[in-house]
């Protein structure tokens, strides 16, 4: 992968967090405390800082920098998550990675989130959108990166319904129900992003 | 937003920065605001660390110094601080004979705390805090809350590491005083988070939150305003409820203001929790009554009962010199 | 309006008797609350008695405690207390030595200290402080404001008279401490007086009231919104100039919430005075940060600065131990 | 002065503060701190509570209690400068006074309140009521306690555009300009009343 693709990788991930910045924070102010969005857009802009630097790297290693990155600047619950979630794929993947390499990878580095978030899918997280897109992902076929998004977008809706058991929603127990996680948007905002710089590609 | 502050993006340095000038003879601020430590360390004493998001002023800056805590990691405003604060604070506070996390039950907070303790190479332990008794929990769920009885941990176990007792010792004691202490909160105002601007929740002019928690999160239901007795019945009946404790016992009452509540109002409540307490056969034995876990701007209170027993009383009675609790030096 | 209480008739005494409990060990409280007075009187030293309205809290009965203040006449919430109620103060806490009044120069608190004074049989004096820069004074007016240098003026009088210093000694002292001592407030949001039910005054989202009095009083003028260092700027201008000390002068610096603004953003205005203090030269020798002398529930702060000499730096460092200040023992 | 008479008079007087207390209390809010209405009301109602103690006593004993009591219950700056105007009142008159006697009793008692105060009319105080009242009061002539009222009223409306020099209201200096003072309008709440009985007789 060649540096120019990863720094639009990181760009365009960048931008969607940074443009959905306040829907984010508004989601967290529903059911959290409301700094979601704030988060993700100082973990954000703090790769894209480093983005010269990170995209010099190989894959893996430009993974796990953006991995530490979010963690020592996010902070809060998606910090962790977020950055567990880069450095497990910058651990899974091999420099120039396959369709099913990719695929494989996010399926590892999404154990690694669950183990650090004691956490699986069907608790209103992040989870609701990363689980069914790594198996949708998985399941391969035509123009994946055109349908991934739909999938993402689905699955984040589909959290509206639930009751969190995970988060800080968890402590509204029944009044969670109603509203999107905002981890669960992020997720399908990125998954999007990323998928839209390989659709062009 | 009405705020004495310059720049959003400025608040949180520049009130670190202010509170490490007017408390130099007690706190020393680390590079990059990443901490603030206690000026003085004491050798071969365990280091206590806690942190979290900020907002909670004096929680937990407040309370580093001498018979508490030697350092403290602000993380941004209710967003907890990232591995690389604690671990900076392990390494200037620890003097050998390792550091003990305290951490409030928030998955952030606890996964942040838990990647730095994973990154140590020094000895680390953890205790956990979940007084919040408004959370109704279940086994699958993340648990409560931890929220102003966090000050009662801090406090005794600060007195218990000056009187010498080791990492695995503290952490048993932390959890013991963890589970003599329940909280619950109420709203009668949201906060407002600079960096968002407005309030994060809307409450009509007749109504509360009751059992908020520390970062405007809602609780178990949104009601019409009463009385402060009315208030304190509730909050009291859940405390005591999950408390369990057997009349007679002495308590240790905390009326803790949540930031726009003025001292007329917490002392009211404070004789409504009384007078409940009493009612029900306990000894209040100590109160603290104040600002100490706040939730910025947020009107409102948080009642905290803690059972003690005679080392938990002389804890608490022990000397501690911070910026916001100080007694017997 | 939204308070922690019960009946609006009721606040007051059972705030009263929540502080009273909580602080059993410092204070007690005289019949039919018309003071509070401390536990353990110190014979033969002179009796320090201030009080004023309510709804300054912990002004002026958080002060009561060795070193500080012997007694505090609450009046209803600000209003002055009555002379029936200094009286019964003076005849709980004079041991012998005399009375000292500590009085805020309101004309309501002054005229009623008058006539306590006026029917006292024993040895009295009085100091008046008027530390408010806001007022702009003529030789025809009432004069300033009594506002939060009365919190050092208090202090130091306490330790002074916990010296053995006698009456005559003590008002020529309290008087050199508030011509030392200016301050200055401003309010973001009014007050809510509970009888009243509706704020004293109304301000735009965008507006602050300058040079605010501790009542909700108007002050200099009502102007736009500005940030902390804008704000810190005029406030320390007044009260430098007003001072009138030779730089280099070492200083306390007392940053005073008025009941709903937090810690944090007392802390970036101390931030933001210290600046400015050490900017002009001044240093800094004494902080002191908090919610001490209140408007109930009004947002703002503010600020106030002593020229400090050895003498009242010394008095200032004595030990106190009151439910609001304690430090030294 | 029969019983009876002084018992109405007191009734008169603790009505009409009653039923203005929220008016004062407004007056006091633009330009003090709120709570004159509430100062006066506390007053009077302990007035009124004890009137049957009172109204038993001679007239300068039954002044003088009623002065003791609102020295000890309003608290505040009306409330000494009122018990000074009630007590010297007290000092003042004899136990069945004449007009004159009356007259000069509240000249002497208005002193008393300047002395206590530290004022003069043309102040922005209760005086720019008490005085023009006692003027026109030792003046004398036809129906006066019919015409008094007036003169209270208008030298109530007269301190809207004074600059106050005492009281609360000075701390404001020129922003005290266009409002009424509040003791102005409770001295002349009190003169209307205090009129209205001796009309009725
Ligand atoms: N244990 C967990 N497992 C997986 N995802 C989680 C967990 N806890 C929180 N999350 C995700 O993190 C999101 C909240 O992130 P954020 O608001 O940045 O942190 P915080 O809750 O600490 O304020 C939630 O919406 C949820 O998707
Ligand atoms: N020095 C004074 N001389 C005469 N009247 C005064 C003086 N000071 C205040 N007053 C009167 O008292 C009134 C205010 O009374 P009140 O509100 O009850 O007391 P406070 O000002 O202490 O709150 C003013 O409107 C004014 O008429
Ligand atoms: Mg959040
Ligand atoms: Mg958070
Ligand atoms: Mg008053
Ligand atoms: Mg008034």
């Amino acid at each position: 992968m060649d540096q120019d693709f990863k720094s639009r990788l990181i760009a365009a991930m960048a931008d969607a967090i940074i443009a959905h910045a306040e829907e984010l924070t508004a989601l967290d102010s529903a059911i959290g405390d409301g700094d979601h969005g704030l988060n993700m857009k100082r973990g954000f802009e703090a790769v894209l800082a480093d983005a010269s630097n990170i995209t010099a790297k190989p894959l893996p290693d430009a993974l796990k920098a953006i991995g530490m990155t979010l963690v020592m600047k996010v902070g809060g619950a998606s910090g962790p998550l977020y950055g567990t979630l880069a450095m497990g794929l910058g651990k899974a993947l091999p420099t120039e990675p396959s369709v099913a390499d990719a695929a494989g990878a996010l399926g590892r580095a999404i154990e690694d989130v669950k183990a650090r978030g004691k956490s699986e899918a069907g608790q209103k997280t992040m989870l609701d959108v990363l689980v069914p897109v790594q198996v949708a992902f998985a399941a391969g076929g035509e123009d994946i990166a055109t349908r991934l998004p739909a999938v993402a977008a689905e699955a984040a809706d589909a959290t509206i319904p639930m009751k969190a058991v995970r988060g800080r929603a968890s402590f509204l127990g029944e009044r969670s129900i109603g509203h999107m996680d905002p981890g669960a948007r992020s997720s399908s905002l990125l998954v999007q992003a990323i998928c839209s710089v390989f659709d062009e590609a | 937003m009405k705020k004495l502050i310059n720049a959003v993006d400025d608040v949180l340095t520049e009130s670190l920065q202010g509170f490490a000038a007017v408390h130099g003879d007690i706190v020393a601020l680390g590079e990059d605001n990443k901490f603030v430590r206690r000026r003085n360390l004491k050798p071969g004493k365990v280091a206590l660390i806690s942190g979290g998001g900020s907002g909670h002023e004096p929680l937990h800056a407040g309370f580093v110094g001498l018979g508490m805590l030697d350092a403290a990691c602000p993380g941004q405003v209710f967003t907890s601080p990232t591995p690389d604060q604690m671990l900076a604070a392990a390494q200037a506070a620890d003097t050998g004979a390792g550091a003990l996390f305290i951490v409030k039950n928030y998955e952030g907070d606890v996964m942040n705390f838990a990647m730095a303790a994973e990154m140590m190479e020094t000895k680390v332990a953890t205790v956990i805090t979940d007084d919040d008794v408004a959370v109704e929990t279940s086994t699958y769920s993340t648990g409560r809350r931890g929220v102003a009885g966090t000050l009662v941990v801090e406090k005794m176990l600060g007195a218990a590491a000056e009187q010498g007792r080791d990492l695995s010792a503290l952490r048993a004691l932390g959890d013991d005083v963890n589970k003599r202490t329940r909280s619950m909160g109420v709203a009668l105002t949201s906060c407002t988070v600079p960096a968002a601007g407005k309030p994060t929740f809307a409450l009509g002019e007749d109504e509360m939150e009751m059992g908020v928690g520390i970062h405007g999160e809602p609780g178990r239901r949104r009601v019409k305003l009463a009385s402060a007795d009315a208030i304190a019945e509730e909050m009291m009946g859940a405390i005591l409820t999950d408390l369990a404790a057997k009349p007679g016992t002495p308590c240790l009452l905390l009326v803790n203001g949540f930031g726009a509540t003025p001292a007329m109002e917490l002392y009211v409540m404070a004789n409504a929790a009384r007078r409940i307490l009493e009612g029900r056969g306990f000894t209040i034995a100590r109160g603290l009554v104040g600002s100490y876990v706040t939730s910025l701007d947020m009107a409102g209170c948080s009642l905290t009962v803690t059972a003690l027993d005679d080392t938990t009383l002389a804890l608490w009675d022990a000397p501690v010199h911070t910026a916001a609790l100080r007694w017997g030096c």
